[in-house]
């Protein structure tokens, strides 16, 4: 219908014979394991009248309640951000968070989602938005059969559907922050914030939740709720920003040797990991776009990647470090987060747990090896978000199962029996992201620092970008220990 | 009049103010400082990096005391404060030429 | 029936024909532009049986999940209160909020739940409440379709609509907390919560969700999620209260300049500003008092407004005061969500933004006029609520469109054709509000003053409230810095 | 059917003839009254088809939200322990909560669930769990007439009630965490979280919810959502870590008396009271197990014992030590919170205050009882969950009132006319729980005791387990006052 | 030239600090300081358990001046410091054997 | 015996104890200070209100040295903490009367 916007191309677990199919996605909970369907089935797509209204209003009550939850995450950004750079820069990193989702909001709406969801709107890119007549008029939510999408599934409303994607952007955007803290001018970040959710993050995801050539392969790309469209796209992005700007004074000795700088709270940033925890059952079970039966399957999948990630970190870092690291512990539970988002919906139990584990040991070498390279990324954020958003990509390619829900005509991964033909797709998907973001990233970078609206002055890094940037201090002189570092 | 200025473990001001209250001694003041000696600091790791810490708590005292309970007043501190481990701290005496109660403008051993 | 409590005359939008009617709320988000209906239509009112049985749980549910919301803005009342004032009143803060909590659920309990909603209960003001048999027996929700409302809704269940109205009298009650921190007696801030929850607000709120002169005007009043009846109402008592007890000691020069008195952490208010974002949206789309599709279009609206709100006080502050204050960005973001409270649902995507810009550049102009006045409101409570919720207020007299949503029979505002009407009685809520509750609060205060009940002496207020009214400071002596301010 | 797992057999309240029976559990909320119950019925359990799916998959949506707010409460408990507890253990303190939940998923996920709800799999346990056949896969939801339990309930999906518990068994195993603060060797701790949320944990809580002893007498065992399973069972165990590892140095004197060792956040402390109030409109709503009109009543019963509770330690530390203590307050409202999770949907609203109020001076007198016993809990969590878990417990069975809904067949309590019969089974699952947690709990601390994995050295603990567990400290120096005491 | 060294209250500070500008003194040190004195501390109440805070916040200031100064400068903090109620702190002055300016290398009194 | 103590800019503390360590000196007492001197301060706002803030944050360090050696150690902090641009602080050195190491009881240079 000309008239309706899509809710993208993301792609629902299929739950195509309703209540009844379920039992089948309940197998890419095991390694293996015929679904038993012996029960009465009903199903979704036969609803009609009231009610189908019934179900569109849960799926898109549902969806609310998910964004709400990813809005949530900006929370648990700034106390992560925050609690793991210098007291004198904390207020800073949340306002530049605060920055993040306003302009966020407000740039999706009016550039990004144009880019991102083309559909109808092809041809519209830039223009369309806000201002178009009829884009938000036309959130009507047509409940009769002729309605329903090619693979079964009602739309969203456009409202909800803009309010989710919303909030993917604004978290796209605010990875950056942590990587780039303590030295970035306040004005250039707006920049970027300005440029990433209105453009780069929409440019990537066209390319698959829009419709575009990665999900338009004959192996289609596999990219759940975004390890690469989001997670990388926000990684690549703070990797360049890192370079770019250089490291932290003081942060290498000065025949290079990295230097420890340590974080004023790590309280405040395990409460961010915790609450990032939390808007992400936001953002993969969300990402089914419906409220059915396959959501608390995302969940339970999503939960054990997870908490993989964080024991993973955890040992890694008791091994190569001697002591088991709390921050790292932190990075490696967000790091299984990240990586999970991509298969969460293809993957056993058993895959999520080994994409999790995976990913809490690479993100604590790939923070050394990060660091030992000059690049001074005071959160981890490239190696969380990035590495790990790479990671999540290629295990699904490794680990996608071949269940009934997915049936025949999606490719299983390496180890699953469907050759290499998925693998080779998510790594297609891996390098066009890491490239596109590089370059675009990079050049947006390089531009705002030639126009000298990157980095601060060595004096106002030394006072503290909190004073030098935002005329306070963002602890008052009760709480604010004069450092001698 | 003495200044006597002692750098102990913080964690035997307790003891050093009650053996200094034992002996009449009514007013001092405590600083926190951090202390680079013999006793060294400890390595710590933060993601990865480790880092030298040479630095360790130590607790500051000054007292003023009158030039004859100069030596009762370092006995008691140094005596209170000895665990004998490395990094019991140091004590010293130095001259002081006048000394002022701002409250009632007294001098000398009276504003002590 | 009168068995049957109302749940307030809060005013829904009207999707007076199911699902299909939606379709015409959503050009509430355009400045104009007729509604596409082409689709399959469902009354939401025609639904029998299970269905309605279905509908109207999901409505209890998800007023239920929105309360929950609601009652998480306290934890962010406490942060943004705490963080911007001085450390050694930081726990006195959050007993406060704590105590609101628990007063406000008792109070509206027993007293001021049948003061705010009298319908049934008139000549039981006072009486009304947890002991009158059959208060929450009868929250038997009745699905046949003599049960409808007069506008064709099924009220919600007793206790779920307790549960939410609830949480916002506790809401109002918080607003003070902020504006009289650090010198305030905590018997007498436990006295004034008292009063508050009990009598004042839920006057305040009778006028309009209780049926009130205000709703029952020709041009009925619009207060969608209570711009005027809660946040103004908070933002007056904050005014008298801070008014009342006077300045922090230091805080004016003895010529009566404002010196400034920086709040102890930047950080944790703005953790605050994120929670209270995030509860926003149980406020605002929750006060839709039904799960349907004109939630998400609610939601989208609000955080229009909230993103406006940041960038408006951002840039205000940066102009006004040569810097990007931090903590007005977040009062920015607060004003916006304040402001848009009151036309939510008439306005369209652009009245959002403009009501939203609008109140970040006053909150921040307030904040600076009211400190020239000579009053101590450390947070800007009055700022944000009670200049901003006023400012909502007018603004639907301004910008409310005529959509079919609301249609012929609502006032579109002054720039919408509907002229002045709706202006005219905005504005007399805005005068009404604004006079009841400084005289009923300035006398509660006042006589708080009289009493002996109102102030800690000056002792008590340099050693700072933790240690004086509650026996030890917040922070423990391996956190606090002994300040010399 | 022997292809389905139930969910377990925790009790829900009986809205046996749909819709209208709610009318009967409203009278729940009244000291007495008959239900009016004139209104159309619908009976839940008629439902059939598509209505059924909807009935159905909105239950487990709800589910997943409530486990979503019950792992929520892992920040709030975070942010308590830490908070109460000193700077330089602060990271130490939010790394065992990370691991609890992590540990708490996983453990229960291999063996814990399969030992709590033995079900179908008795006989399997220790190897029931992710590695059967089956066992994931089979969480088909089955709409038919066939499928409704006994109770007429459609059980869970299996994903769902996994989630949902396992967050159960991550907060028993938090609240241990707080009482060992300071002292434990981190490996230690990680021992004692695995034992306990694979094996206590399970045991206890399949007496009941696993329809064990405890649910088979003949006047049935009533802890709704677990003052006793889970907050004793957490309560116990921490008691007796306690005990066995000792006191922290400095925190008697040598002739025992005891010493304030205050703790280092108060606000951050309240914070995460806050949080943990939102959690428990997960913990206690969700226990219902489906999306009902009984939710909000069960919201609204939980919110009166919380505001009671906070009220009653106000009152009760300020009888008895001359000001308003702001922990002991906030320990007072999660105290009202752990005693009505027992009674929830059987006690009055009547009950519920008294509930609380009661658990709000009872922790207060406990805490004090406690020190005065020489034992060093730093936040209290034997006399939160402990104490009042087993004062929830017995209040039920004085409070516990025969409504309409839990009818003829379930008992009062004494103070209704029941007999004693009830607080007899109540006074069993006290005793039972007290005394096996005592035993295994002692156990397992005495067994790492005699290994040397349970305490480190005085210079450790002096140190702070930040630095000498983790390597560094939480704080940064720009924010840690080296502190004298 | 000599050490002038006052421990005060930390709220008369700013007063102080104007006192000694008025009578030309550029610079100083601060320190934040405890001090334990006749003024006693007071009794806190942390769940239950009442503690004995003997220390009370104070700022200790030390100003080097040249040695003719000296009275001037001690008389101006005693003055403007005083509030007439226990615990205004002290006031103390001690011999100082060279100064220099780190930036410069100035000696003596020209690096006041 | 002689005590020299010195008020340096912060983030030259590292650079002073590497040098003092380069000269043998083994312990130290350093205390975080707020300066106000020349250097001036700056202006700070907050919520519309702009304030002064006159002090910086300084480190001061106290070293006793035995006196022959005091004019190496001087010259050594002296030389380390010079940026040459303004507020980079003052060295002092004043008399010490006895010097006490508490965990053995040496006393005078053996003390050091
Ligand atoms: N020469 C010195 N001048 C000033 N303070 C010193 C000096 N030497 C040591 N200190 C202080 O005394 C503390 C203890 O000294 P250290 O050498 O570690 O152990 P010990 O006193 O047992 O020999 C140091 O941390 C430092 O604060
Ligand atoms: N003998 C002393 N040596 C060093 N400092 C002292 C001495 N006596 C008092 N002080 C400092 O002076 C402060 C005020 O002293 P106190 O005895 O309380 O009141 P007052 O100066 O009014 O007699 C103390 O808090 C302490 O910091
Ligand atoms: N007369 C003084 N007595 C004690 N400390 C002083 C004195 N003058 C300056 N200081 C300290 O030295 C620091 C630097 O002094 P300042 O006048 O700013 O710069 P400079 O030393 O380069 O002339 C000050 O911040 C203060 O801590």
């Amino acid at each position: 219908m000309s008239h309706r916007r899509e809710a993208g191309n993301r792609r629902r677990l299929r739950t195509k014979v309703g209540m009844a199919a379920v039992a089948g996605l309940g197998s890419a909970l095991l390694l293996a394991g015929p679904a038993s369907a012996q029960a009465e089935q009903y199903d979704r797509t036969a609803a009609t009248g009231a009610e189908a209204m019934n179900m569109v209003v849960l799926d898109n009550i549902f969806i609310f309640i998910c964004a709400v939850l990813v809005f949530l995450m900006q929370a648990g950004f700034g106390l992560v951000e925050a609690g793991l750079t210098r007291a004198k820069n904390a207020a800073n990193i949340m306002m530049k968070n605060l920055m993040d989702v306003s302009i966020g909001v407000l740039m999706f709406a009016f550039i990004g989602w144009g880019i991102a969801y083309p559909g109808d709107f092809n041809g519209w890119i830039g223009s369309a938005g806000l201002w178009v007549p009829g884009f938000f008029s036309s959130y009507l939510v047509d409940v009769g059969p002729e309605a329903l999408a090619d693979d079964g599934f009602y739309p969203l409303a456009i409202p909800v559907d803009f309010f989710f994607q919303a909030a993917f952007a604004a978290t796209a955007a605010t990875i950056v922050s942590g990587a780039v803290a303590g030295r970035t001018k306040f004005i250039g970040y707006l920049l970027y914030s300005v440029v990433l959710t209105g453009l780069i993050y929409p440019i990537v995801v066209s390319w698959q939740w829009g419709g575009g050539f990665l999900s338009s392969r004959a192996t289609g790309f596999v990219d759940f709720a975004g390890s690469g469209l989001v997670h990388m796209t926000g990684g690549f992005a703070a990797l360049m920003g890192a370079i770019i700007i250089g490291p932290r004074i003081g942060k290498f000795t000065a025949d290079g040797k990295p230097k420890a700088m340590p974080g004023h709270s790590v309280p405040l940033a395990i409460t961010g990991v915790f609450i990032l925890f939390i808007g992400w059952f936001g953002f993969n079970p969300g990402s089914q776009l419906q409220a059915d039966m396959a959501v608390p399957v995302i969940a339970v999948i999503t939960a054990f990647a997870a908490a993989a990630g964080a024991m993973g970190a955890m040992a890694t870092s008791w091994i190569t470090m001697k002591k088991p690291d709390v921050s790292m512990a932190g990075n490696g539970l967000l790091a299984g987060l990240v990586a999970i988002c991509s298969g969460v919906g293809e993957v056993s139990a058993f895959g999520a747990l080994l994409t999790g584990v995976v990913a809490g040991s690479i993100v604590v070498l790939s923070v050394l090896a990060i660091e030992r390279a000059g690049i001074d990324d005071p959160v981890g954020a490239f190696s969380v978000h990035g590495v790990c958003g790479a990671w999540g990509l290629i295990a699904t390619g490794l680990l996608a199962t071949t269940s009934p829900i997915n049936g025949a005509e999606e490719s299983a991964g390496l180890f699953y029996g469907g050759g290499a033909s998925l693998l080779v797709t998510q790594l297609i998907g891996v390098v066009a992201i890491a490239a596109f973001v590089s370059v675009a990233a990079g050049a947006l970078f390089a531009g705002l620092k030639a126009a000298g609206l990157l980095r601060v002055s060595a004096e106002e890094e030394i006072a503290g970008l909190d004073v030098s940037e935002h005329g306070a201090p963002g602890y008052g002189p009760d709480m604010l220990v004069a450092s001698s570092v | 009049m003495q200044l006597v200025t002692a750098v102990i473990k913080p964690h035997m001001l307790d003891e050093v103010k009650e053996a200094l209250r034992g002996i009449g001694i009514q007013g001092m003041t405590v600083t926190e400082v951090k202390g680079f000696g013999r006793q060294g600091g400890h390595t710590e790791t933060y993601r990865g990096a480790e880092y030298q810490v040479d630095f360790v708590p130590k607790t500051k005292l000054e007292i003023v005391v009158d030039t004859p309970d100069v030596s009762k007043v370092a006995d008691a501190i140094a005596s209170a404060a000895q665990t004998g481990k490395i990094g019991d701290g140091k004590l010293w005496v130095t001259p002081v030429d006048s000394l002022v109660r701002i409250r009632t403008g007294e001098v000398g051993a009276d504003a002590v």
